[in-house]
């Protein structure tokens, strides 16, 4: 399937979603890119997984931009069976309390990447069964990968 | 496959829990099996594994903030230190990711000396995994001659291109670092000459060895629904019976323009995952034959402007790295840094299927699955 | 010179003697089976003192290199950390201590009566070729008793040991 | 040629009728000549384990593609002195976790059997140390000892690495010493004797004047009875393909992780002792001891041919190490009990068969 086709056969079961339009003079790859709002997430996830025409079998990546005033959640998909790709991207508006749902229970493979992010970036994942740091120690105060980060100085500073 | 075939999620295979029964051993973070500093925090009922929980991060360098506030060049720096065993491939998928933004066209003779550096890497990588596999079932030799022996010669080689021998820092934006050395090219076709007969050494060694199949043949097995559902890539995924190679699916580079076979094994056991490595060896000295004959003198470096920057926008980069489909994701905002980098590491994203990987089996196997799925902690950790 | 022989005897059963008392007395387990270690190799050297050459060995590669072993394999997996806290007498001290002396005092008694005609039979000959000859003749029918007996016994372990759910 | 056997017992007499002349009485210069005679049988068990080092060093190497060690000497040949020095002064660390009375007494244990083993071995002609009747029961179950002593090292180094090693090695040496004893009993049978100078005396001699009479040599018991043993062996010194007492890759270093300096030293000396008194063991048993061949007899003297053909089984167990990976626990001990056990009982029957034809 190609994008329009994809789109197609995503808005005849989700018509409110809209594919995010390429804007003049920026690059971006040929892939079909979605906003989802997050309360979709989940729904969405689970007929692109399971429906057969789709079959969105293969997370390859998750993860997140700090825009600043927003946060912006990125899944990959790839079906290995038809060859077809999808980008989904989740806006986070809320700087103080970003949440979506998790998705590990469609792509187990969302399991540390989700962590990783609520590690670096502060999202948290609803639903996640083991949602802790997995690359900064425990005790890790702020999230790094934001833009207003500040390091704290540590005993080698 | 079947696609619709529902996979075990992450919640199913490891529960909100711990088991209370049993004994729990800390595998890490000095061990020597590891390799490196990974820790395993394993729960064992009597001889068979409950649970198992990767705990990682020892190594974390942040990378993805320091590439922030570096310039594009001096990033590429920063992907030699990822996987540190598979350096090349790290500077080309970098470089894709950010040509791909750029839209710039790589000159052919550049291409070719991409593939047969990525591939001479990936022969490296793998050979790298099979002396340190060979140690963790117990057999010494084989990691000396294959570490100590082949691999040397490889990067004598790497050495002559670029000076360096781990960190080569040799693919750049547009092209590669500089053109080989006069007399390279036929230093790589004698060592492709040899390596076969190192290839058919390995086997008489520790490939067909009765003591090491028995150690490694039905251990550890993969289905194809698990592997694909917990996203591991590469040599692993191979292993299960799974035909999946960016090389083939996602053409990048002149790899369209190469001939090879896919390696595929039947049951993704651990000895599959082994055999997988070796024949893609194989296949690898069989591309490099190709690129010697094909390549031709030319332009190694596209033209590029001594400052560029990389337009607003974002790209996708990925190509099949020794351990598994490598990607960058990158986000530019216009500004000579980008704005945002995320590396897809397959080591990352392979150890996780670990949890589920080890549950079941014996203790003694372990190892044996540990050694098998072939991470490399730089690129776990970042 | 001569009095060599008894003097290594005395040194030797001292060693057995201390060692047995170790056995009992240690409140590590451990420390009780490596005791018991020492006092049969002691044994073994009795063995040898007297040229009975093939006991010893054979005491030494049946009890220490296999009993032993797989007991001290027990303790090793059993240990406990509050051994060192067990008393080690129970409230039958008094009663087993006056078993012990009638035991012991009939035992010396006995040596007394036999020594005599004891001292006159030791052979100081090489032994296996006459045990082997002894076990596979004269004592045939009590030897292979013994190791149906025993064969027996190593069924019924298995059998009794085996969990009940394979 | 020269025989040093001879040689060495002329010299003792000389030396006791010297000082027995001299007013020495002769009970007392005996016994200063066993003294004498045990020293030499200790400084060669410690010599013994230097030279097994440097050889598995420089073997290795060259199985591997590489040196070994070069610098310390021509060669390399005094890197193991280097080391052994170097040990003696390394700091003895116990684990505060450690029994340290039991941590101490584990290398002793495990060292002190080596020494006496080599008691009855029949280094040629002439050079049995003591003859004892029962030569080949006495080396078996005296170095039975030595697993108490890396089971105390197990115990002793409150480490659970060591602990599953020490378990290990108890589970893996009861288990091969079984079917070690068993493949000896063959040999036992058709030469009617336990000595090992008696039996390695009764190996001399041709079949048409070519063959020589070893044991390997029989049809199917002797090769059988060799290979079980020389397996077994393999799996009581803890060497490749049989280490998983000390698996590195799993359980660190096993029995001896937490042992340092000089008490590593004694666990290390054990080791290669014993790797030199099996091979010793099978030359004797299997190989005909001193007994020359090819060469017409007298060229080359008994204890060199025994010395070579004990190198030669000692180049095997090299070979194995350097060859073969580690076996899994599980499979060590099917091994064992469904294989070699098995194997050696055919191999006493088929013996017992053999004997009787040739009483008739």
């Amino acid at each position: 399937m190609n994008s329009e086709q994809l789109l197609a056969s995503i808005q005849a079961k989700f018509p409110e979603l809209q594919a995010i339009p390429k804007v003049q003079g920026q690059v971006r790859g040929d892939e079909l890119y979605l906003a989802v709002p997050p309360e979709k997430l989940t729904e969405l996830c689970r007929f692109l997984r399971f429906d057969p025409p789709l079959a969105f079998d293969f997370l390859s990546f998750v993860t997140s931009v700090d825009w600043k005033d927003r946060f912006e959640v990125v899944y990959y998909l790839v079906s290995t069976l038809h060859k077809h790709k999808l980008v989904l991207k989740v806006n986070l508006s809320d700087r103080a309390n970003p949440e979506v749902p998790s998705v590990t229970e469609i792509w187990a493979a969302a399991d540390w990447q989700e962590r990783e992010i609520f590690d670096l970036m502060g999202i948290r994942f609803g639903g996640h069964y083991n949602l802790r740091r997995i690359l900064l120690p425990e005790d890790w105060e702020g999230y790094p990968l934001r833009k207003d980060y500040v390091p704290k100085p540590d005993r080698y500073d | 496959m079947n696609s619709t075939t529902v996979p075990k999620t992450a919640a199913e295979v490891f529960p909100q829990k711990p088991p209370e029964k049993g004994m729990f051993i800390s595998l890490g973070p000095q061990h020597p099996s590891t390799h490196g500093v990974l820790r395993v925090a394993i729960t064992v009922d009597g001889e068979n594994v409950t649970s198992a929980q990767p705990d990682i991060g020892y190594l974390h360098r942040a990378t993805e903030k320091l590439a922030e506030k570096r310039t594009y060049p001096q990033i590429i720096v920063l992907t030699d230190r990822l996987d540190y065993l598979a350096a090349m491939t790290n500077n080309w998928s970098f470089c894709l990711a950010v040509e791909k933004m750029l839209g710039v066209q790589i000159p052919e003779r550049a291409e070719y000396i991409r593939i047969i550096v990525g591939e001479l890497q990936r022969i490296a990588s793998h050979c790298v995994f099979l002396g340190t596999y060979g140690i963790d079932i117990g057999a010494f030799t084989p990691f000396l001659v294959a570490f100590g022996r082949e691999r040397e010669r490889i990067l004598d080689l790497f050495e002559e291109i670029c000076g360096a021998r781990l960190t080569y820092n040799y693919i750049r934006i547009g092209g590669v670092m500089a053109d080989t050395p006069v007399g390279w090219e036929k230093k790589v076709r004698d060592f492709v000459k040899e390596m076969w007969g190192h290839i058919t050494e390995y086997d008489t060694l520790l490939t067909y060895n009765p003591i090491f199949m028995d150690r490694t043949k039905n251990i550890g097995t993969m289905t194809p629904e698990m592997a694909i559902a917990w996203g591991v890539t590469g040599p692993n995924l191979r292993a299960t019976g799974f035909r999946a190679d960016v090389r083939k699916d996602d053409p990048y580079g002149l790899y369209s323009k190469m001939k090879f076979d896919i390696p595929i094994g039947k049951q993704g056991d651990c000895w599959e995952r082994y055999w997988v490595r070796i024949s893609e060896m194989r296949e690898s000295l069989k591309m490099i034959e190709q690129c010697l004959d094909m390549i031709q003198p030319g332009e190694w470096m596209a033209k590029l402007p001594k400052v560029y920057r990389v337009p607003v926008g974002e790209g996708y980069g990925h190509l099949e790295a020794p351990r598994g489909d490598l990607g960058f994701y990158i986000v530019s905002d216009g500004s000579p840094s980008p704005y945002r980098m995320h590396i897809r590491a397959p080591s990352f994203i392979n150890l996780q299927a670990l949890q589920q990987l080890i549950v079941g089996w014996k203790v003694a196997d372990v190892i044996a699955i540990l050694g098998s799925v072939d991470i490399v902690l730089g690129e776990v950790d970042r | 010179m001569s009095h060599l022989p008894s003097l290594v005897f005395y040194a030797m059963s001292a060693a057995l003697i201390l060692t047995a008392i170790g056995v009992v007395t240690m409140r590590s387990v451990f420390y009780s089976a490596v005791s018991l270690v020492a006092a049969l190799t002691v044994v073994a050297g009795l063995f040898l003192l007297y040229g009975a050459d093939f006991l010893g060995a054979a005491q030494v590669l049946v009890y220490i290199g296999g009993i032993m072993i797989i007991m001290l394999f027990v303790v090793m997996l059993s240990q406990r950390p509050h051994d060192s806290m067990e008393r080690q007498t129970n409230d039958q001290w008094f009663r087993a201590l006056c078993l012990a002396l009638v035991i012991g005092i009939s035992l010396v008694r006995g040596f007394r009566i036999f020594i005599n005609q004891m001292v006159s039979t030791v052979v100081p000959v090489p032994t296996s070729a006459s045990l082997g000859r002894l076990l596979l003749g004269d004592m045939l029918l009590p030897f292979e008793t013994v190791s149906l007996i025993l064969l027996a016994a190593l069924v019924g372990a298995v059998l009794f040991g085996q969990d009940k759910k394979s | 040629m020269f025989e040093l056997g001879p040689a060495l017992s002329h010299l003792f007499q000389v030396m006791r009728s010297f000082a027995t002349s001299h007013g020495v009485s002769p009970v007392l210069a005996i016994l200063i000549s066993k003294i004498i005679q045990t020293n030499i049988i200790i400084l060669l068990v410690s010599l013994v384990p230097m030279l097994l080092v440097y050889a598995e060093r420089k073997v290795s190497a060259f199985m591997q593609a590489r040196l070994g060690p070069m610098n310390v000497g021509p060669w390399g040949i005094f890197q193991t002195l280097a080391d052994g020095i170097k040990l003696m002064f390394k700091e003895d660390v116990v684990p505060s976790g450690a029994d340290w009375w039991v941590h101490f007494m584990a290398p002793v244990v495990a060292v002190a059997p080596v020494f006496v083993c080599y008691a009855p071995v029949p280094f040629g002609q002439g050079l049995t140390p003591v003859d004892l009747n029962t030569g080949v029961l006495f080396i078996l179950s005296v170095s039975g000892i030595s697993t108490i002593g890396i089971l105390l090292g197990g115990w002793g180094s409150g480490n659970k690495y060591s602990m599953l090693g020490g378990l290990r090695a108890a589970a893996q040496l009861v288990s091969f010493e079984i079917p070690r004893v068993l493949s000896v009993v063959p040999v036992l049978m058709w030469y009617g004797s336990m000595s090992l100078r008696t039996i390695a005396l009764a190996q001399q001699g041709r079949w048409f004047n070519i063959i020589p009479k070893w044991f390997i040599f029989y049809p199917v018991i002797g090769q059988v009875a060799f290979i079980v043993f020389l397996i077994s062996s393999v799996a009581e010194t803890n060497r490749t393909p049989f280490d998983i007492p000390e698996a590195e890759s799993e359980l660190v270093a096993g029995f001896h992780t937490e042992f340092g300096g000089m008490k590593f030293a004694l666990f290390f000396l054990a080791e290669y002792a014993y790797v030199f008194l099996a091979s010793a063991m099978a030359t004797a048993l299997f190989l005909g001891g001193g007994d020359g061949f090819l060469l017409p007899n007298g060229i080359i003297p008994s204890w060199i041919w025994f010395l070579l053909k004990t190198f030669a089984i000692v180049f095997l167990f090299l070979w194995f190490r350097w060859t073969y990976p580690r076996l899994r626990v599980d499979r060590l001990m099917q091994f064992c009990w469904k294989f070699l056990m098995p194997w050696s009982f055919v191999n006493i029957a088929l013996a017992g068969a053999l004997v009787l034809v040739r009483m008739r």
